[in-house]
């Protein structure tokens, strides 16, 4: 099997220029969401169905009194353990040779469990028309641009960051690399940290953060939530096997009446013809 | 530029003032940040903290319009501190050199000052010379009238702590960036200025340029590699359109204008005028004839002095630059207006006055791929009664960059060629069809005509096919220059000859097309050394990727860095050799009196640490407050630039701090462009900056009562806008000497027209200029703030 | 023309790179539905280098094109300056193609009108042929103060940082050689 | 008491109860049905049935609105009915424990004599808090899948888990439930259609509540007499 490749941000590199947005809707055709005016710079309040990655601007103040203007390159990070897969009704969700998590949109039915239950508020319902008008939803995220990497590309995000603060490569490699530019830029931002979260067994996308994830909005230690497995590992499978169980309890009392009938037992009591 | 952009990587420390690379040139940034991998040093200074701030190591907050004062201070520190390049200073400038006595300087005036025509006279500011004319020098530098001690004089005024009570600067971080930056004046160090219109939009925009220029001469940062002074200039061919003499004092490869005065009433005459003495500029009659031959073709002779009076003769000493161009348009001088691909509506100062000036016109032309702001003026949109507009307009579709081939010319002075992607859009057309088939109506219309209007077309040399595509072919090889008679192209300007055999339609290209390639076609891009590749595209002049790199050699030829070799000098192959070619004669041995003469344009070879003429407001820069400023100057009593020409009372009405106390600035977008016709009707970038918007500080919001995402007023003596406010951490107020100044800025992309429109930031801007360029002081002015 | 582009196949994965460059089409029939299940956009076609429009940083942009759409745009990963990486700009030239506010027609304003009218080149170009010669007969000084001069104040010509040098040069000729234009001005003075 | 055919009748339910009855279980089965292709896979023929997943999910959610009538409708009209069920699953005697074993014997055909039981039998009482937690697991979580703009994260995370809990149960109960009044215990049909049972029925099954009806059959006699 081929090495493993990751995309790595850093984004101390980043300076904010946002070729990355429309490298990915240019790729991808996708259409504009025009949101309205938000108080900063800053395009969108998230990424949303139409918009896969989204450049977020945040003006912080940081503890020693200084002052950083904080970017980052917000996109799906492609989990180990996806919460978006787990979550889907329909097993439209599944991880790809590289690593990439990718919805498959025959059978994706638009239900949105995956929205609500993704780690990092990334994925999104989009509304299409059919040819009869009929208006249908498809979960809509950033897919890695694997069908670029099924032809030997980098993503196009990768392609188009000229400051390699977008690097797509071998993954020991980038992380090497990760270490390296982490020390470097220590003294600068104390708190700079490699967020790779092996709460979730660590994701395709890594990121070399400038400060603490929650001063980007991002969860700190993600875990797989309880409420995943339990509603999974679980819930689905014991509801599953309780309607067998039951099936099963009926048949054997339908079976059992039968059997009395024919012996033609007939005694008082609860008998019901 | 001197440099390139690749050339960024060698840089041990970048100055970035008056610019804001990381939004308006990313790119440049895969280069900047080569150079900080390496352990170089980027200082940002800038009235905000912009994206560039963020990359670098250093911010200096700077008052807009007081770049004289903080980089008169650091030459001030450079000075005094010794961190300046001894060697390169006393054999490579014009720091030896004596200044007669006439010169004077006192309280911000230099002497020879008329106050009527608001100009000196230059000659009181010439070297002092002996009897054959040979300027007379110092080597030791201790004369008090060399230019050394005069600077060192000029500039002890601006010591640290009245620089930073004019600049806001914080006092640390200013004495930080002095330390930083000084240190490139260390032997073998690289020190790397890149400004824009930061540095140029003010009264005292080409002063701004000078002072960077002394700055490097004195660190020895010019002509060597990771050095240089560096404009990041806007547009893809603004170089180009530069080079060939756009401009209403330049006819193409930076030639002056003939006027209508007696000395220029011969075409013998203009030449002795124009050409200088000595410096390279001594071969200028050979470039000037053969342009006149390539414009007139058989028509310039040597009997009619070559076509010269086929030539127009501007009326001398009048400014007719874009800003004394509205306002004869306002005066009703101007029937017609032609526009290839320009907004002025949006992009022009004090643009409501200029817009109302557009309805005195009889005619225009608007050439564009979308419809503007301008060639829609007479709307109702654009706050006017069609009714009342008697203007006619003529749209003419253009097609974009890559539905036609051509080349355009970058910054670095690469003229680089593009191809065909696919065919123009609908019936747009490229600008060379238009240009062309407009020609060939013209000259139809007077064909049979004799009047002096007919004869000057009629004798035009239009020879680039007859239907409506022109053969591009044709034309390159016109710029390029060929013999007349064998029509064969020429290798180099050096062979142009002024006897009209050689024909050149712009010198400094000449060489692009010698035989029968277009080296600016080339795309090879392997990296001979120092990141020059000098066979991709074709850089002119004669394909030097550095200017003045003669400047990287000591006195003996050899590179002061060992790791930044440009040229030195080989004494084996008797040339000058290493990864770039010389800007220099490349056989010029140290035997040579002109060995140490690196800059070739300058009369004497030297750099100008002290500009005898050519600037209209001294010879060394002054710091004077813009024309709207909130204090009085620290340095002298005289406010104003004493230089500065006013033009029509009417179009630019002046704000009193009193009225207006708040400082403004305006500035570009990385998602926009320009006027904004172009990205303001992309889907994508319209998604990604959709509302026109003002930057203020929290502490003018919160003192104004404006809160995040409510809608203000900008006000200024010439007009209103309105737009969201922007309350952001990275505007400060200005703690100056005098008093606490407020200070805002705001794009001027936005107009009425296209997907995303929003307010024109150029209603608010005031309608006057440098001193010697005329480009308007967008970048400082007054205004007030309110909430809706 | 004959231009050696190379694009950037630099992930040699072993296996990876499919035999087709086609990824057929899956899913409903009548339901485009985008993102991965579509043809490989740029596998048929060759791209064409360009320079980008924008800023003078002078970036390779490369244009895949066929006859009447521009399918893609992407950083020419041959050109020394931006080896194939771009800013938002140039990222997204190819909507200045494909964007509908572009103008197709020449268009018309008759004074006092309060809307443009379509019209054809040839009424354009005449028109603006005849409105200079009117101007420029009308305002022409052959002599100012016994000097020949041979100009005209009364036509003002803005622009040029946009074109092509060849396109400067001809405007260049044509209105300063050939119709003596002292107004000669564009965006470097502002 | 009214006379059916030589059956003597007994009142069992009013109108409200059965009313309130059947929405409950018609909505019960339109959501059970709109969301079982989603449920598992091996239901996926469905969904052209139902219109294709947006077709589903309308009709899953007209059904949600409709399966929280059936309080409303007890309250508006059989407060009485309700008071009786409640009084009922709030009475646990010996003789409601005493039921399940010999349930157990009697669903698979054995021999069992289950003590008399009140107006509703132990196995019913057990049936109706299954099916009134069932209920308020999956309205609630429902209710923030339909709109989770309003909760927090958490909340949404776990509506989940609980509304697939929810249904796995409602699910089992009621196939039991739907089996044993079919197969087991057919003349009570009748009570939750028509609303009365014969009185031998109610003897066997509900000794209790008829003895509580002789009780009241007397006392009204003597208040005649």
């Amino acid at each position: 099997m081929m090495a493993d490749y990751i995309k790595f941000v850093d984004v101390t590199k980043c300076d904010g220029c946002r070729a990355c947005m429309v490298a990915c809707k240019n790729w991808n055709d996708l259409p504009t969401v025009t949101e309205e005016y938000s108080g900063s710079i800053q395009s969108h309040a998230k990424v949303n169905a139409h918009t896969w990655n989204v450049i977020t601007y945040n003006e912080h103040e940081t503890a020693n009194g200084g002052f950083e203007w904080l970017f980052r390159h917000q996109s799906c990070l492609h989990c180990v353990e996806a919460a978006c897969e787990k979550a889907c009704p329909e097993d439209a969700i599944s991880h790809t040779e590289f690593g990439s998590v990718v919805i498959d949109h025959d059978k994706c039915v638009g239900c949105g469990y995956c929205v609500q239950n993704c780690t990092f508020d990334v994925v999104e319902l989009a509304t299409y028309k059919d040819k009869h008008g009929k208006e249908y939803r498809r979960a809509q995220k950033c897919t890695l641009c694997t069908d670029r990497l099924e032809q030997g590309l980098e993503p196009a995000c990768v392609t188009a960051c000229h400051t390699d603060c977008l690097i797509y490569d071998e993954k020991e490699k980038v992380l090497s690399e990760a270490e390296q530019r982490l020390a470097k830029i220590k003294e600068r931002f104390p708190n700079a940290n490699i967020y790779n979260p092996q709460g979730i067994k660590g994701t395709t996308t890594v990121y070399l953060l400038a400060d603490k994830p929650s001063v980007y909005g991002l969860p700190e230690n993600p875990k797989v939530p309880l409420s995943q497995i339990v509603w999974k590992d679980y819930a689905q499978p014991l509801g599953k096997a309780m309607f067998g169980v039951t099936t099963m309890a009926v048949v054997g009392s339908v079976i059992a009446h039968a059997m009395n009938r024919e012996k033609g037992e007939h005694k008082g009591g609860q008998d019901h013809e | 530029m001197t440099n390139h952009w690749n050339d960024l990587q060698f840089a041990d420390v970048l100055m970035v003032i008056g610019a804001n690379p990381a939004e308006n040139h990313p790119i440049s940034f895969r280069w900047i940040s080569k150079a900080l991998e390496k352990g170089g040093k980027l200082i940002s200074v800038d009235p905000r903290y912009t994206r560039t701030s963020q990359m670098a190591n250093v911010y200096g907050q700077l008052r807009s319009g007081t770049d004289i004062a903080f980089i008169g201070g650091m030459i001030n520190y450079v000075l005094e501190n010794e961190l300046y390049h001894k060697e390169y200073v006393a054999h490579y400038t014009n720091a030896a050199y004596i200044v007669a006595d006439t010169y004077k300087f006192e309280d911000g005036m230099f002497s020879g000052y008329d106050e009527a025509t608001r100009k000196y006279d230059q000659s009181q500011w010439a070297f002092k010379t002996d009897e054959e004319g040979n300027v007379l020098t110092d080597p030791t530098l201790t004369d008090p009238n060399c230019v050394y001690q005069l600077m060192k004089k000029h500039y002890a005024r601006y010591d640290i702590d009245t620089v930073v009570g004019v600049t806001g600067t914080d006092k640390d971080t200013y004495l930080d960036i002095c330390k930083t930056y000084g240190s490139t004046g260390e032997v073998g160090k690289a020190g790397t200025i890149l400004y824009a219109m930061g540095g140029t939009q003010h009264t005292v925009g080409t002063q701004n340029i000078r002072a960077y220029a002394i700055l490097q001469l004195l660190l020895g940062n010019i002509g060597i590699a990771g050095g240089g002074v560096n404009a990041l200039r806007g547009e893809s061919n603004v170089q180009g359109s530069t080079d060939f003499g756009l401009l209403y004092h330049n006819v193409p490869g930076y030639m002056e204008v003939p006027t209508g005065s007696e000395g220029d009433s011969t075409y013998q005459g203009f030449l002795e005028r124009i050409t200088p003495t000595s410096g390279y500029w001594v071969n200028k009659p050979k470039f000037y004839t053969s342009m006149l031959k390539s414009f007139y073709g058989d028509n310039a002779t040597v009997d009619n002095e070559f076509g010269y009076h086929f030539m127009p003769k501007i009326a001398p000493g009048k400014d007719y630059s874009f800003m004394r161009l509205f306002d004869a348009m306002h005066r009703k001088e101007l029937e017609g207006l032609i526009l290839f691909g320009s907004n002025p509506v949006v992009g022009g100062p004090n643009s409501f006055k200029e817009q109302a000036a557009m309805a005195n016109l009889k005619w225009m032309v608007a050439v564009d791929l979308f419809e503007t702001e301008t060639s829609a003026f007479w709307q109702k949109e654009a706050g006017n009664d069609p009714a009342s507009v008697q203007t006619e307009v003529i749209f003419l579709p253009a097609c974009s960059s890559f539905e036609k081939e051509g080349s355009v010319t970058n910054s670095g002075r690469w003229m680089q060629y593009r191809w065909q992607g696919i065919a123009p859009k609908g019936e747009s057309r490229a600008d060379l069809e238009i240009t062309h088939m407009l020609a060939r109506r013209l000259k139809e219309l007077y064909k049979n005509e004799s009047t002096p209007a007919a004869k000057q077309i009629n004798a035009l040399y239009w020879n680039y096919g007859d239907d409506d595509h022109p053969d591009i072919e044709l034309v390159c090889k016109d710029i390029n220059g060929y013999d007349w008679k064998t029509k064969k192209q020429i290798q180099s300007f050096g062979d142009l000859q002024d006897d009209g055999s050689t024909t050149a339609g712009c010198w400094i290209y000449t060489g692009f097309y010698p035989e029968n390639e277009n080296l600016a076609k080339r795309r090879d891009n392997t990296n001979e050394g120092m990141s020059n590749f000098l066979n991709w595209s074709f850089a002119w002049p004669a394909n030097r990727r550095i200017l003045y790199n003669r400047a990287s050699a000591d006195l003996n030829g050899k590179a002061w860095s060992k790791e930044r070799v440009g040229i030195e000098w080989n004494a084996q192959e008797g040339k000058w050799t290493g990864y770039d070619i010389p800007d220099f004669v490349a056989t010029k041995g140290p035997d040579d009196p002109t060995f140490n003469d690196p800059f070739i344009m300058m009369a004497g070879g030297k750099g100008a640490i002290y500009a005898a003429s050519k600037l209209n407001e001294g010879p060394f820069p002054e710091h004077y407050e813009p024309y709207e400023n909130p204090i009085s100057n620290a340095f002298s009593s005289v406010q104003l630039n004493p230089a500065v020409q006013f033009g029509e009372e009417e179009m630019n009405a002046k704000g009193e701090a009193d009225k207006y106390p708040i400082v403004a600035t305006t500035y570009r977008l990385s998602e926009h462009w320009q006027s904004g016709a172009m990205t303001r009707n992309v889907p994508w970038l319209a998604e990604l900056v959709n509302h026109m918007f003002i930057e203020i500080s929290e502490e003018l919001a919160k003192e104004k009562g404006i809160k995040e995402k409510d809608k203000v007023i900008v006000a200024t003596a010439r007009g209103e806008i309105e737009a969201y406010a922007m309350i952001t951490k990275r505007f400060k107020p200005y703690k100056l000497k005098e008093k606490t100044v407020h200070h805002i800025g705001m794009p001027w992309h936005f107009g009425y027209k296209g997907i995303a429109t929003g307010a024109t930031a150029n209603r608010l801007t005031p309608h006057i200029g440098c001193a010697n360029s005329t480009i308007p002081e967008y970048k400082a002015f007054l205004c007030d703030v309110r909430r809706v | 023309m004959e231009v050696n582009v190379t694009r950037r196949q630099f992930l040699k994965l072993s296996g990876a790179v499919a035999a087709t460059l086609a990824v057929v089409e899956l899913g409903f029939d009548e339901k485009s539905v985008k993102a991965q299940s579509e043809e490989f956009k740029i596998a048929k076609l060759t791209p064409t280098p360009t320079i980008c429009p924008y800023c003078s940083v002078g970036c390779g942009i490369l244009v895949y094109a066929n006859e009447d759409d521009v399918v893609y745009t992407e950083g020419d990963p041959d050109h020394p300056i931006n080896e194939g990486t771009l800013c938002s700009k140039g990222t997204t030239v190819r909507q200045v193609y494909t964007s509908e506010k572009r103008v197709t027609k020449p268009m018309y304003r008759a004074p006092g009108s309060s809307k443009w009218e379509e019209v054809d080149w040839d009424f354009a170009l005449d028109k603006v042929a005849k409105n200079i010669k009117e101007t420029r007969d009308k305002t022409f000084m052959e002599k100012e103060n016994g000097i020949t001069v041979n100009r005209t104040d009364a036509i003002a010509y803005l622009g040029g940082a946009a074109l092509d040098n060849e396109e400067c040069h001809l405007l260049q000729k044509l209105f300063r050689a050939g119709l003596g234009l002292s107004y000669i001005e564009h965006q470097a003075r502002i | 008491m009214s006379n059916h055919g030589n059956q003597k009748m007994v009142k069992r339910f009013n109108l409200g109860f059965i009313i309130a009855h059947w929405v409950n279980a018609g909505a019960f089965f339109v959501l059970y049905i709109s969301a079982l292709p989603m449920y598992t896979d091996f239901f996926n023929w469905l969904y052209p049935i139902l219109g294709g997943p947006e077709g589903a999910r309308l009709i899953h959610r007209i059904a949600a609105v409709a399966f929280m009538l059936p309080l409303p409708i007890l309250l508006l009209f059989d407060r009485h009915g309700l008071r009786t069920w409640s009084k009922n699953i709030f009475s646990w005697k010996k003789h409601d424990f005493q039921f399940f074993p010999q349930f157990g014997k009697e669903f698979f055909g054995m021999k069992s004599n289950t003590p008399k039981q009140d107006f509703f039998n132990a196995g019913e009482k057990l049936n109706s808090w299954l099916m009134i937690i069932t209920t308020i697991m999956l309205i609630c979580s429902g209710l923030v899948m339909w709109f989770p703009q309003y909760f927090a994260k958490g909340i949404i995370m776990w509506a989940y888990p609980i509304h697939n809990i929810g249904l796995g149960l409602a699910a089992a109960v009621a196939i039991g439930h739907i089996y044993m009044s079919i197969a087991l215990a057919k003349p009570s049909l009748r009570g939750i259609f028509k609303g009365d049972l014969t009185e031998d029925y109610a003897e066997h099954h509900h000794g209790r509540w008829y003895d509580e009806l002789k009780e009241e059959e007397k006392k009204k006699s003597k208040k005649h007499a």
